[in-house]
């Protein structure tokens, strides 16, 4: 395992119902990179996103995130971490308004007792404060200040894809994981998508991204391709889309 | 402790699990078809045992005429249900929680209802099989318990044939299981809903009628037997009438060895705890397999 | 904003001059509605904020009102201990069952939680060393505020409701704090409040917790106004009947849990007047508010004033 | 509309208002209002509407009979739906709200208790249809009970199982009334010489008691005390076959009851105060009027409630119409013979109700019958 991994998978396995839906996936994610991860329906993509963001404990394999073992780790603590997911669907909070869905996303932040919160000490107050201004900051940052208090559900796919990251941003991760970003977006939003990796990998964002679209992936520096459980090919997007298998079962050609 | 103590209370954990087991296959009956928890389930069984007392002492009815208008009763009262609330609360695509609570008010007006229009004395229904009992090694059983355990078989295999072998039951687990499916294959999943309360208002007051010769039934009955239906439903998965039935009868054992065990007072504590921890720790009920969702 | 302030003013002054001018039964049911709107609040938060049905409210409120009167009572030791031993006793019991019973959804909560209420129900019978069995304790002192006796529902509907008043702010802030951004976010979609490190579980059994508070705070206020606590008042039945208060008023709205308490309280006295019938009418009226109002009173109420308004921009136009 | 049919009508109302004079003839003047609290709907029904319908007649009884020195009474009855905090707030409304003289009712225990915590300090009498509570309700020397306290219901078992020689006694009994009896009942059994060989408890609303009337045949009483308010037990003590003598203590005896307990109620032994198929010499005009009116026969609540609304009318005549408060309080406390039993309100128990007041009947086919055991003072 490379120094600078931030995320190391090794030999990661997973079945359903007997039918294995992941083989041994072994892949590493070095800090500050753009990792692209694609395949078609049914290569295993959404499953390993869901073990690296745990919403599923995998049967077999390790994972390592910053050098320490993740799996055992609930969503929560992946989340403290710096370890953050968005969805293929936007999983915007539709009856709060932009705003508030930015500042849940600053919650993780804070502190706060139940019965400071209760009581409304100064120090609930002053975090309060904090999460808000924060909140107000990254709105103006993803061009979202003049919807802020919309309700989230009265926002656009592409609104609602923009909110997602940007709730997830401001949370200061270390590692985001987008899973189908563009799915939904027309093609402006998905250049301006393309836009947003770039600017938040440069802030030093690492970023594993999932994806259909092959232009969007061509963001990505390293590119793995899942053809049912199995990575079958890893390069840039230029290797992989010259790679005889990766043509052969994903390109259709 | 004797052996004969023993005998006898798993005679009354079996016959008190039957009671349980009618209530709770009519509430997961109306679960699995509707996905409502039906709070008056227990309700169901006093009005059809209520019907039938009244059928067979004021007008005079024969004792099979008093129990067929019993059950039809029942079978009635839920088809009202279904189509004065249900359906208007279905299409507003109401909560959960509101169903629960529909239930619960009406558990509430018909409870006060029997005592308003009916009274507050307790009934009792001739026992089918006499009066008479059964003894092994000095523990009783009553034969009207013996013929109650052999309906309740009967019912609860009637009842796996009718939602396996017939269309219409068919079609009603079709469209318990997935709505827009079935109707996509013009099944009317409306119809199927009522049929489904139908079917348990029918089982409850049945299973009413049937325990009316050992309980005697007045008005306060129906919340004390919608809890232990619950927890017979719960304990045997809720989608599954037949893990009802199992449930059921597993609730009966427990809490009458509990009684011999640690001691009668904690028998409803014994019986609610067990309810619990099976929930946390086998959220399939103690028949597994089945999935059971929660909200 | 201004015309806001007078709306409070004028609102507070009607409160404050409520109880000399009904008579008692009136105020002595106004103390009743400030007890159950207590008790609801911790309600609400979790119907409306969290999605958990709690049908073991009867337990905390028991254990407050039982609290308060062997305290004082039994042990002869003033008030106050009962109130803070009864809280105690609530949140530590809500916090050992909670986690466990909490991580049941939907449906299986609900019934966990009345199979809860069942338990405590029967041991509130059982254990009469403690609680006094179905005879109940008796002779619960009233409430003495540096002197003042709170010996009359009118003077008591003043604590109660300032209890209450606190109650409510406290739920208010919780709302609207961080706690209550994660609450909101939980209920609208808990996966992705997970992914931002929400810790669904502690959260909703930290709200738990609180309901548990208030339930008991409730409790106390119910065994110091009524002088005399048993088993009676403390089974499934009132369980469900707390629940009601949400349900009707509206869960997520603070003021609809107050029109909640009201609705439970006042509507089976007005009832009574019709005879025998009324808990038939009170069954019926219940049906209606959860067939016609899903959101509760406060909801229809909150739309009628959308749709009036609409109606009066349109006539503008 | 012509002009006869007018007159006559006019004549038909005159008549109608003259006959309502008659019946009235005895009685003029401001009626005394009397407050009244009973159980007429939820769990305890069963106890508040006997009592309501013994409430009723005894109002027509007294105001027949002349009312309070020439003034009317007027019972103004309130269900309190077996709920104690609904019957505090019908007890505010009645006291300071009507302002009733003084306080008949409630029907269950916990509702007395707490309605005491408004009468006892604003000295407003009450006569409770209970049997005196706990500790709390000796000190409150206004709030009577027309029901004897557990301890002399568990006096008058005894004093049955003694008489059919029976020393070894098993027990069941619900978890609410019956453990109330029950706690006076064990240390008494010693003095009656009284083994308790099984005591075994239920639930209030068990539907069924078999496995704890098994462990109580299992321990071979010589007979067996039942302490409910159900059917249920009876039922079940008769299905596994208990040989012995059952002996129900007054709680259980109603018609509904008995009715519910069907075939399994032969037999049964109640020390109890009414037997209305057989009443005794001073219960006979009570129970005959009952008859008349209801077409049914009473019970011990009927009883009750007659006697508490006939001590009020006493003592307010003798303390005079206008009474209130302690004077009446102290008019009330004088011996009296009620329909039910000889009271003393001036008594410890602030009942008084000697053992000998005590019937014993047996149920024979769905009607009870008096036995002529009676236990001397």
């Amino acid at each position: 395992m490379p120094a600078n991994a931030i995320l190391a998978l090794k030999e990661v396995g997973h079945s359903f119902g007997g039918l294995a839906v992941l083989r041994s996936v072994t892949f590493d994610v070095p800090e500050g990179g753009i990792i692209g991860l694609i395949g078609p329906n049914g290569s295993g993509k959404t499953t390993l996103f869901n073990i690296v963001s745990g919403y599923i404990r995998p049967l077999a394999g390790a994972i390592t995130y910053q050098g320490a073992p993740l799996v055992r780790e609930s969503i929560q603590r992946r989340g403290t971490a710096g370890l953050v997911r968005t969805f293929q669907t936007p999983q915007v909070f539709e009856q709060m308004t932009v705003l508030e869905n930015i500042m849940v996303g600053c919650t993780k932040l804070t502190r706060t007792t139940m019965l400071q919160d209760l009581l409304r000490t100064p120090a609930a107050r002053g975090q309060m404060r904090e999460i808000r201004q924060r909140a107000e900051a990254a709105c103006e940052r993803f061009q979202l200040g003049n919807l802020r208090d919309l309700p989230a559900a009265s926002l656009t796919a592409g609104q609602r894809r923009i909110l997602e990251i940007a709730r997830a941003v401001v949370g200061e991760p270390r590692l985001l994981l987008l899973d189908e970003p563009s799915s939904g977006l027309n093609a402006q939003e998905i250049e301006n998508l393309r836009e947003w990796i770039v600017r938040l990998n440069e802030q030093g964002i690492t970023v594993l991204l999932v994806s259909h679209d092959m232009g969007l992936m061509t963001v990505a520096r390293t590119v793995h391709t899942l053809y049912f459980g199995e990575i079958i090919a890893s390069g840039d997007m230029a290797a992989i889309q010259r790679d005889p298998r990766v043509r052969e079962v994903y390109l259709g050609v | 402790m004797t052996l004969s103590l023993v005998l006898q209370a798993i005679f009354a954990g079996v016959t008190n699990g039957i009671v349980y087991a009618f209530v709770g296959m009519g509430l997961s009956a109306i679960f699995k078809g509707s996905r409502v928890i039906n709070a008056m389930q227990g309700e169901f069984a006093v009005i059809g045992a209520m019907t039938t007392v009244l059928l067979l002492t004021k007008s005079g009815w024969p004792y099979p005429a008093a129990i067929a208008g019993g059950v039809l009763a029942g079978a009635l009262v839920g088809a009202f249900i279904e189509v004065a609330f249900v359906r208007y609360m279905a299409k507003k695509n109401a909560s959960e929680d509101s169903f629960l609570l529909l239930t619960i008010g009406l558990a509430l007006t018909l409870s006060a209802s029997i005592l308003f229009f009916i009274g507050r004395d307790g009934h009792l229904l001739p026992p089918i099989g006499g009066e008479g009992v059964l003894l092994v090694l000095d523990a009783v059983i009553q034969f009207h318990a013996l013929w109650l355990i052999a309906i309740g078989i009967g019912a609860t295999l009637l009842l796996r044939a009718f939602c396996h072998r017939t269309t219409v039951g068919l079609s009603m687990m079709a469209a318990s299981i997935d709505a827009d499916g079935a109707a996509t294959t013009g099944i009317n999943v409306g119809r199927m809903r009522t049929y489904t309360f139908i079917l348990g208002g029918l089982l409850g007051a049945l299973g009413g009628i049937l325990v009316t010769p050992l309980i005697s039934v007045d008005y306060t009955l129906g919340l004390n037997l919608t809890l232990k239906g619950f927890a017979a439903a719960v304990l045997g998965g809720l989608t599954n009438p037949l893990g009802a039935a199992v449930g059921g009868i597993t609730l009966g054992l427990v809490e009458s060895l509990a009684i011999i065990g640690i001691s009668s007072s904690y028998k409803d504590v014994v019986a609610f705890s067990v309810l619990i921890i099976i929930m946390i720790l086998m959220p399939n009920g103690i028949l597994g397999r089945a999935g059971r969702r929660g909200g | 904003m201004q015309s806001r302030l007078l709306w409070i003013a004028v609102a507070l002054v009607i409160w404050a001059a409520l109880p000399f001018f009904v008579p008692r039964n009136i105020a002595d049911l106004l103390v009743f509605t400030g007890i159950y709107t207590i008790a609801g609040l911790g309600i609400g938060l979790l119907l409306g904020h969290c999605g958990i049905v709690n049908l073991a409210q009867a337990t905390f409120y028991g254990l407050g009102a039982y609290a308060s009167a062997y305290c004082t009572v039994m042990m002869g030791l003033p008030s106050i201990v009962g109130f803070v031993a009864g809280a105690a006793i609530s949140m530590a019991l809500a916090y050992v069952i909670g986690r466990p019973i909490l991580r049941l959804t939907g449906y299986f909560l609900a019934l966990g939680t009345l199979a809860l209420s069942a338990i405590a129900s029967a041991l509130f019978f059982e254990w009469d060393w403690l609680t006094g069995g179905t005879l109940g304790i008796g002779g619960i002192p009233k409430l003495n505020l540096f002197g003042f006796v709170l010996d009359r529902p009118s003077r008591y509907y003043f604590f109660v409701w300032i209890v209450a008043f606190a109650c409510m702010a406290a739920a208010h802030n919780l709302v609207d704090s961080r706690s209550g951004l994660m609450l909101r976010a939980m209920r609208d979609s808990s996966t992705a409040a997970a992914a931002l490190s929400v810790d669904l579980q502690s959260l909703r059994t930290r709200v738990f917790v609180v309901c548990a508070l208030f339930g008991s705070l409730a409790g106390s206020l119910f065994a110091h106004h009524a002088s005399f606590v048993s088993t009676q008042s403390f089974g499934v039945d009132r369980s469900i009947s707390f629940l009601l208060i949400p349900v009707i008023g509206g869960a997520t709205s603070i003021p609809g849990i107050v029109v909640g308490a009201l609705f439970v309280t006042f509507l089976p006295e007005f009832l009574s007047k019709l005879g025998d019938i009324h808990q038939i009418l009170f069954g019926l009226a219940l049906v209606a508010v959860v067939v016609l109002l899903p959101d509760g009173l406060m909801g229809a109420f909150g739309r009628l004033r959308t749709r009036l308004a609409a109606r009066q921009g349109n006539h503008a136009r | 509309m012509s002009l006869s049919s007018i007159a006559r009508l006019t004549g038909a109302a005159a008549l109608v208002g003259l006959s309502a004079m008659a019946a009235q003839a005895q009685t003029s003047g401001e009626p005394i209002k009397i407050g009244a609290i009973v159980s007429a709907t939820g769990a305890g029904a069963g106890l508040g509407i006997p009592e309501r319908n013994g409430l009723l007649l005894a109002e027509k009884d007294i105001n027949a009979k002349g009312g309070v020195k020439g003034r009317p009474i007027k019972i103004i009855i309130e269900d309190d739906a077996s709920n104690p905090d609904t019957a505090l707030s019908k007890a505010n409304d009645l006291i300071f709200g009507q302002k009733v003289v003084a306080l008949l009712g409630p029907s269950l225990t916990a509702s007395t208790v707490a309605v005491g915590g408004v009468t006892h300090p604003n000295k407003i009498p009450q006569i409770a249809f209970t049997g005196i509570g706990p500790a709390v309700e000796r000190e409150r020397k206004c709030v009577a009970h027309v029901l004897p306290p557990q301890r002399l219901n568990a006096q008058a078992l005894l004093e049955y199982a003694k008489s059919i020689k029976a020393t070894k006694v098993g027990v069941l009994h619900d978890a609410g009334y019956g453990n109330v009896v029950m706690a006076e009942l064990r240390p008494l059994a010693d003095k009656y010489g009284v083994k308790l060989v099984a005591v075994e408890k239920f639930e209030i609303g068990a539907t069924d008691t078999t496995t704890q009337a098994a462990k109580v045949k299992a321990a071979q009483p010589e007979a067996v005390f039942i302490i409910a308010t159900s059917a249920t037990p009876f039922r079940n003590v008769k299905q596994i076959q208990i040989a012995q003598p059952v002996i129900a203590a007054i709680g259980s005896s109603s018609y509904e009851y008995v009715n519910a307990m069907g075939p399994a109620a032969d037999n049964i032994a109640i020390p109890e105060f009414v037997v209305g198929e057989d009443p005794l010499p001073h219960q006979k005009a009570f129970v005959d009027l009952y008859k008349q009116t209801y077409n049914s026969t009473p019970k011990n609540y009927e009883a009750a409630a007659w006697d508490a609304a006939h001590i009020i009318a006493t003592a307010l005549t003798k303390a005079g119409a206008d009474a209130t408060g302690e004077k009446l309080c102290e008019a009330m406390k004088a011996p009296y013979t009620g329909v039910l039993a000889n009271y003393n309100f001036s008594a410890d128990d602030m009942t008084g109700i000697p053992i000998s007041s005590f019937v014993f009947s047996k149920i024979v086919g769905g009607k009870y019958t008096r036995t002529p055991f009676r236990v001397a003072q």
